[in-house]
């Protein structure tokens, strides 16, 4: 709000809020330089007291271990379950959204139907989930958590998707009907690429969604598909918690969601304030 | 035997070459021992190879229960917790073991496992479902430079009138802990625990054991634990937080092990890596660099924990799934890990949390000879084991466990612990009853009869 | 124009009936696959577990007999459970205000350019976007008495040694999950208000300020009833993400001390997976859905009265 | 090209009747203009021609072919949108060829008439930009231009103009009108704005409600209207009209104020009036047939007398309120006619062209 | 109420220099338009002097006080916003009272001032409904009513009616000149429609990229531009501007086309031209002053014989594209002076009133 400001305060008020801005961002992103540090830091530095603020010497050998030791493939299971089932989700998504937003398939009804999928706690359904995935032998497969993290997205994706559709001007598919495109096309053609923004923000999260997911791996994994969340786990025990693989896998872990998030920064605060305002 | 059972199990499982096993088996330090060395070496030795699923401890009864509840046979062998054994029995997740024992020649060198594992943690219902693995007993580790420290011992014999030594009940333990705090904190602490779960439930077993309390009625099979007895020693345990460094009670296994590594407490009871850690044995380990490095090396003693009886806590066996489509392969892995030859190996890796088991691991010179003190320290597990008291195990011993657990963990967030002891009391009851009274009643009692379980 | 060729008319595709009937159906047919999926990922496995809700399943037996509400009678007298959905209902009541509140105050505090703004609403997504496994750890390093900074900073402060066990001590359990919640999802707020204060027509702003009404005033009369919808669907989204709430109680305090931070997620998995006590925890399974259509749905309606 | 041909063409939406049966011809290379009220049903009876829109009643017929059952590719027709409906995402070139690469027309053919097109809409050195690059004016020939490569037989045009600002409209309006007048495809025009339809039309088409209210050239609309409805739609700025009541005698006619005043009619309007002494009735008098009295009157016009109240200078022409009958009129006068607020004007009024209407029916008398 | 007076206002936009020196006197009570271009920064100045933007340079004054260090709130201004920003969230009722109410306005007397500005404006029976509840115009009257309550000095506008469709935006044009009639408070308003500028000011100010082009009442600027862009700003249809060069002998001149063709200038405009000769210079000639020729020209006046190209009738008159000079023109002339595409028509032009324009300055010569 442009409340109140005078010349002469002007420049005042600019250092007031950029000293706000910095104490604000170094306040948030302390915990996460803490854990960047750590997984930097030899034994000798982690269990230090008091605790030390930079390591000695920036030295790799916790990652190291997680190469050698082949943990890093749970990265790989995750990018892998992630990637597939959210490229899958915003495809299928996107076009049920499209029916839903422009032919209202199904009314009300279906939408909310749709939406309230998104509602239910996964605690409720990880244990039918379970079950099923039991009797069909799905569990520890890549199909299995594709198969889930796709249903789980689904409801975001239709519900986000279909925000975004509605927005695209009718006369641009009506323009492009008259200009000689079948339907099909017009959504390959017409609405996809106006759509793309909003794809793309929508693709991040449903990744971020796949890739964070702890409840749904924990129970569905056994030792194929260990993804990235199940893999931090192994390291906290009754015995061992081995605070620089922890450091260091979650460092790991969420790097290819910064750098998602990075690339798609612009798309990002679209994504999640239309999501909400329309959700 | 002229054989023994390492050879015949590879001779056995050669036919088994190119299949893969894959062994459940506690995530982290416990999973080194088949990644780097019994794994690779099986699969030199027989062509079979072992994939290691690592799970931490407490997703491990789940994981192995979801496994059979799928019937995916995703595991073929098991590391499985001896309490939990009368469950996995019952529900028919483990595979019966005698006829693989018989058909390759196992029964001999099961009889070298020292009694306390071997009568207690090897079957269910008369039936053999794994094999005791892991020599798991709790020692008493002290700091000898500071016992010995004439001006110390001056003081203290002054003060107590009686010799500054390992203690030999509770209170010589909370007197000598609070004397050397006194004189030494911040610097060194008189002793220091590993005060999250699991360990504490054992403290308390023993402890209450010790001190004559029941866990239940016999009669009636209610819970007993909320009496006196188990108020005592509640409210033992938390005055004894007092002259241990500040924190203790968030400390697990390894924030105990550094403490004491680093020479912060004089006094500590764990299992027996914490005895070859500290003597530095393995220090140059790439594995161990987690651990920081020992400054109390050659410094400390080892001795039984206060009153004689230490908890034989946890421990390991060693079992093949029953849904197992490798099932001899598995077996014949699991017999070849857990004989003679190759368990002796494999208690002497630096890196392992295996503790010696077998008759002949106390004996081995070899391993006597590892450090100045390994024989001290062997002779006292040893003894250890032989006094050890069983952990209690009953049908869904799970539920008691997590009861137990979460109202140690009340404890130390400062509740009464009388209404602790009460809660944690009607909970038996709630388990027992929804077990089944009678069922329950009959494998307590089974237990309870048990030479380990109760002091007589 | 000139002479060319002449390419309309006859020359178009024309669709045999077959793409024709396709094309009269697409949006039915497109709509079918991700139904199909949902139906079965979403609605199968909560008739199944209906149904065995209604029967006597735990770890060692498998009794499908009926048993009629046997397991949600059981409910009523499960007074770990009742106090889980407690636990639940204290950690969003004091989560969700703050994070709204505390992510107000960053949207107002980025609301007016200024250079570098991009770059300081990038770096706060982090903590939103991070996996929640990953902050409970983080936090649990954090937060370590010995090894964490948290004690030496506030002992800085304080000016002598401060020890707080924060996942031991009772008085700062909660605490500890909450500002592990709340720097994770306060971002998150904000960038959400961050967008729905900048859709404030400026327009109207600048005519209050002409009015001459005070700050408060112009939150009050202005500011909040236009962003009330986005906030209505923040704190729902939220909401419901906080009755779910698992990964980090389960990496910070395993529901301790005691069943203390215990969430209705832990408790429900404690029952399932640890427990399998599968029966009864289908049963749980739908009291959890069942309260929280309730409340979804008296949010919804009260949102739309709002409107 | 082609003519079209609509008869008795029905449109439903839910409950909304929105096209009434509607019969329509427009001839091969006819400019024919849609025009009427928001929500007349202007923009459904377009889309409707398009295929955008299935009828619910009648047939469609362009080029001799019904078509009714054809799809909007099908059916050989441009059609150019109010907001453009330019693709955001492609270049103005790849925007202009879309259609034509939809049809699959050789890339050379392609670029041979996207390049004729914008040579012809004066857009050759946009084509590489994007549509959020150019202007509104600009986007609107884009727009143009997609729809003259197609060739096709039809060109519709839905409000192509109301975007624009005043000054830029009036240039795309000339813009249009040549554009048809070298093309010569059939357009089908709508607006609701009446100086575009005014200017644009051959014939105007005049819907109210979902029906034909009157059609026929502009001129011919906006002198001969049969309705008092079609005579206040046309004509800016709109027609005052004026209760009063009609007073006959034999072959004399005057129209009385209810506040007094008279005006006597010239026979030529007198003439009808015969019958219906005493009738009320609305007296019409458009803006611009007020002038200031000065020399002699002419034929058919009376003088009259008033108040200037408001004055609104335009610059050649002034618009000015004056009260007559006992209501606000406006006279559209010479720049310096009046001056200022409250003058007395003495003013003359071209009774030959002013149009009397029943009240009731809405029907124009005379 | 009160005047306002700038002095070499100035203001930036990072680098864009919005507004560029802007010396203005409005006196207490006028009614002052800006106008020009889109982005030549009226809307810049205009919130300048509400205080919503800070100037980087120059005073302004209200009412005699320097004003430059107040906020907004303390200029004791009334601003109408092109978007009309209404309070979504609160009544009609409250929205017009929401300015007193800041002000500790006595709720007796906020009631009264409500219900008179209502009253005012026509919008009694709409107090209790919310704003989206409205129609455009009824919106438009509630942002008036806002203003008006709050009794300020001076009220700003800014394109308030440039959202509203032709009909409505003609009736608010009304309004609000008969507003200022009734109050007779200071207003600057800002448009860049010159109809709107032309009929609604006292003083018109027209901008021109953030300087002032020329500034005096609006048949001034329209009669006598200073420079060539006042005068194709001013009018409509624009004022058709013809290269030719000047061919003087002695008192006499003559505009001759490059196209050939020559008019010879009334003496009048031939007076200040004597040492002009050869000057290539801008002939503007508005549509308005052609007309068919018939009878005697009238002094001052030549024929010239063109053909009509396009034709675009509006009712009364006509608007016709002919070629003069070789440039397309266009000529407003009666209904059915031309009737089709190709027709010869002769054409009187009114020379008195044609403007000369330097082409190279921009200024107007004669
Ligand atoms: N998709 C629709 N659903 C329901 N009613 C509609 C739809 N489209 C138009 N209508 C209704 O049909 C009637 C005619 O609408 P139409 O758009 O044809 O009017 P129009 O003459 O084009 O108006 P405008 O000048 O505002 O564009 C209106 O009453 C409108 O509300
Ligand atoms: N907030 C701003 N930041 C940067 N440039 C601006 C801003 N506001 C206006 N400008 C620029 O300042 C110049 C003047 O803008 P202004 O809005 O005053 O024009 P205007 O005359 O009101 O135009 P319009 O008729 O389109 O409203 C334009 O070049 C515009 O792009
Ligand atoms: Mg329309
Ligand atoms: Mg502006």
């Amino acid at each position: 709000m442009r409340i109140g400001r005078l010349p002469a305060r002007k420049t005042r008020i600019l250092a007031v809020r950029y000293l706000g801005a910095c104490v604000v961002t170094l306040l948030f992103l302390f915990p996460v330089y803490w854990l960047f540090m750590i997984s930097f830091k030899t034994a000798d530095e982690i269990y230090h007291v008091p605790p030390l603020w930079i390591p000695g010497q920036i030295q790799f050998s916790n990652y190291y271990v997680l190469f050698k030791d082949g943990d890093v493939l749970a990265i790989l299971n995750s990018l892998i379950v992630a990637g597939v089932s959210s490229g899958i989700a915003i495809v299928l998504g996107t076009l049920c959204a499209y029916s839903l937003a422009r032919v209202g398939t199904g009314g009300e009804n279906l939408a909310m139907w749709i939406i309230s999928q998104r509602m239910i706690p996964p605690i409720a359904v990880v244990f039918p989930i379970f079950l099923i995935y039991v009797y069909f032998g799905l569990v520890d497969s890549y199909f299995g958590l594709i198969l889930l993290y796709t249903a789980f997205n689904l409801p975001y994706v239709i519900w986000m998707m279909r925000g975004y559709i509605v927005d695209v001007p009718l006369e641009l598919e009506e323009s492009a009907l008259v200009d000689g495109l079948n339907r099909w096309e017009v959504i390959w053609k017409v609405v996809f690429p106006m759509v793309r923004p909003g794809l793309m923000a929508t693709s991040v999260f449903t990744f971020v969604f796949a890739w964070n997911d702890f409840l749904f791996a924990l129970v569905l994994t056994r030792t194929e598909v260990i993804t990235f969340p199940v893999m931090l786990t192994h390291y906290f025990g009754g015995q061992s918690n081995f605070w620089a693989k922890i450091a260091a896998m979650s460092v790991l872990g969420t790097l290819p969601i910064f750098v998602a998030v990075s690339v798609m920064q612009r798309y990002l605060v679209r994504g999640i304030s239309l999501g909400a305002v329309k959700g | 035997a002229d054989k023994d059972a390492a050879d015949t199990a590879v001779e056995a499982a050669k036919k088994y070459a190119g299949t893969t096993i894959s062994i459940v088996w506690e995530a982290g330090l416990q999973s080194l021992d088949p990644l780097n060395y019994s794994g690779p070496q099986w699969e030199k030795l027989t062509g079979i190879k072992v994939k290691v699923v690592e799970v931490p401890t407490d997703q491990m009864f789940t994981k192995i229960m979801q496994d059979f509840k799928s019937g995916a046979g995703a595991y073929d062998a098991l590391n499985v917790i001896p309490s939990w054994m009368p469950d996995l029995a019952r529900a028919g997740a483990l595979e019966p073991l005698d006829k693989y024992v018989d058909k390759f020649g196992y029964r001999d060198e099961l009889q070298d496992i020292a009694a306390a594992y071997r009568d207690n943690q090897m079957q269910y219902d008369g039936k053999i479902y794994g094999f005791p693995d892991d020599g798991d007993v709790m020692l008493l580790y002290y700091r000898k430079d500071i016992f010995d420290d004439p001006k110390m011992k001056d003081e203290f014999k002054a003060k107590f009138g009686y010799e500054l030594a390992p203690p030999k009940d509770w209170k010589q333990f909370d007197e000598i802990g609070q004397f050397i705090t006194d004189k030494m904190a911040p610097k060194v602490y008189g002793a220091g625990f590993f005060r999250t779960a699991p360990y504490p439930q054992y403290m308390f077993q023993e402890r209450f054991r010790m001190e004559g309390g029941k866990f239940f009625n016999a009669d009636t099979m209610k819970a007993a634990v909320n009496g006196e007895v188990g108020l005592k020693v509640f409210k033992q345990m938390v005055a004894e937080n007092k002259f241990m460094p500040p924190g203790v009670e968030q400390w697990n296994f390894v924030d105990n092990l550094a403490a004491f590594l680093q020479g912060t407490t004089a006094m500590t009871i764990s299992w027996p890596p914490y005895g070859r850690w500290a003597a530095g044995y393995g220090s140059g380990e790439q594995a161990l660099k987690w651990v920081p490095k020992s400054q109390v090396a050659g410094k400390v003693g080892y001795a039984l924990t206060p009153l004689g009886r230490p908890e034989l806590g946890v421990g390991f066996d060693l079992s093949v799934s029953a849904t197992s489509k490798n099932k001899e392969a598995a077996y014949l892995f699991i017999q070849w890990l857990n004989s003679k030859k190759t368990s002796l190996e494999r208690v002497q890796l630096p890196y392992t949390l295996r503790d010696p088991f077998r008759l002949s691991h106390y004996a081995s010179e070899k391993y006597r000879a590892l450090w100045p003190d390994a024989a001290a320290y062997l002779d006292t597990i040893k003894t250890s084991g032989e006094k050890g008291l069983l952990d209690l195990s009953l049908l869904q011993q799970d539920k008691y466990d997590e009861a137990m657990t979460k109202a140690i963990s009340s404890l130390w967030a400062g509740e009464d612990p009388k209404a602790i002891l009460d809660r944690m009391a009607q909970q038996f009851d709630a388990i027992t009853e929804k077990v089944g009274v009678e069922n329950q009643k009959a494998v307590y009692k089974v237990w309870a009869a048990k030479p380990g379980a109760y002091p007589q | 124009m000139t002479v060319s060729v002449n390419l309309n008319g006859a020359e178009q595709r024309r669709p045999s009936r077959f793409g024709r009937m396709l094309e009269d159906r697409l949006p039915y047919l497109i709509v079918a696959p991700a139904i199909l999926i949902l139906l079965l990922v979403g609605l199968f496995p909560l008739i199944y577990s209906l149904i065995v809700s209604f029967q006597r399943i735990t770890m060692t037996e498998n009794d499908t007999s009926f048993v009629g509400f046997l397991n949600y009678a059981e409910l009523f007298r499960d007074a770990r459970l009742w106090a889980s959905l407690g636990h639940t209902a204290i950690i969003t009541a004091i989560a969700l205000p703050l994070e709204l509140l505390i992510g107000f105050l960053m949207a107002q505090l980025f609301i007016d350019r200024m250079p570098g703004r991009q770059l300081f609403v990038a770096l706060l997504v982090l903590p939103t976007v991070i996996s929640p496994i990953v902050a409970g750890a983080t936090w649990r390093l954090m937060f370590d008495v010995r090894f964490g900074p948290i004690g030496q900073i506030l002992s800085f402060f304080a000016g002598e040694q401060v020890r707080i066990l924060w996942t031991v001590n009772p008085a700062f359990v909660y605490p500890a999950i909450i500002i592990c919640e709340v720097w994770q999802w306060s971002p998150f707020m904000f960038l959400l208000l961050l967008a729905a204060l900048s859709n404030v027509d400026q327009s109207q702003l600048e005519a209050a300020e002409i009015d001459g009404a005070s700050y408060l005033r112009v939150l009050r009369a202005i500011v909040l009833p236009a962003i009330a919808p986005v906030i209505a669907v923040a704190c729902l989204i939220r909401g419901l993400d906080l009755v779910r709430i698992f990964d980090v109680i389960w990496a910070l305090t395993e529901g301790g001390p005691g069943s203390m931070t215990e969430t209705i997620s832990l408790y429900t998995y404690v029952q399932g997976f640890s427990q399998f006590e599968t029966s009864y925890t289908a049963a749980i399974s739908f009291l959890v859905i069942a309260l929280l259509t309730l409340i979804t749905t008296l949010v919804l309606k009260r949102m739309e009265l709002a409107r | 090209m082609a003519d079209v041909k609509l008869s008795g063409v029905h449109k439903y939406y839910g409950n909304v009747h929105a096209v009434r049966g509607v019969d329509l011809t427009i001839a091969d290379g006819e400019f024919a203009v849609l025009v009427g009220p928001s929500g007349c049903g202007k923009s459904t009876l377009l889309r409707t021609i398009a295929g955008i829109e299935d009828p619910d009643g009648g047939t469609i017929t362009i080029g001799g072919a019904v078509v009714n059952d054809l799809r909007p590719r099908e059916r050989n027709i441009a059609m150019v949108f109010q907001n453009y409906a330019l693709y955001p995402y492609l270049t103005v070139s790849e925007n202009i060829a879309f259609g034509l690469r939809a049809r699959k027309t050789p890339e050379i053919e392609i670029r041979k008439r996207v390049g004729e097109a914008a040579e012809m809409l004066g857009i050759g050195n946009l084509l590489q930009r994007y549509p959020r690059q150019l202007s509104g004016g600009q986007r609107q020939r884009v727009a143009i231009g997609r729809a003259i490569v197609r060739k096709a037989d039809l060109f519709l045009f839905d409000e192509p103009l109301s975007n624009l600002d005043a000054q830029l409209r009036d240039e795309m309006r000339t813009e249009i009108k040549r554009l048809h007048h070298e093309i010569t495809t059939t357009m089908i025009y709508v607006t609701h704005d009446q100086v575009e339809a005014m200017t644009l039309a051959d014939r105007i088409v005049l819907l109210r409600e979902g029906q034909i209210e009157q059609q026929g050239a502009p001129l011919e609309l906006f002198e001969q209207p049969r309705t008092g409805f079609v005579a206040g739609f046309l004509g800016s700025p709109s027609i005052n009209l004026i209760p009063a009541t009609l007073k006959t005698n034999g072959r004399d006619a005057a129209v009385v104020f209810q506040s007094g005043g008279e005006l006597t009619l010239p026979s030529a309007k007198a003439r009808p009036l015969a019958s219906m002494d005493r009738r009320e009735i609305l007296v019409g008098i458009r803006p611009q047939h007020f002038s200031r009295a000065g020399g002699p009157l002419r034929e058919g016009a009376v003088s009259y007398s008033a108040t200037a109240d408001l004055i609104q200078p335009t610059g050649t022409r002034t618009f000015t309120t004056i009260k007559i009958g006992g209501v606000d009129a406006v006279a559209e006068l010479q720049a310096h006619d009046v001056s200022s607020h409250g003058e007395q004007v003495d003013l003359a009024i071209d009774l030959n062209r002013v149009v009397l209407i029943d009240p009731a029916s809405g029907l124009v008398i005379a």
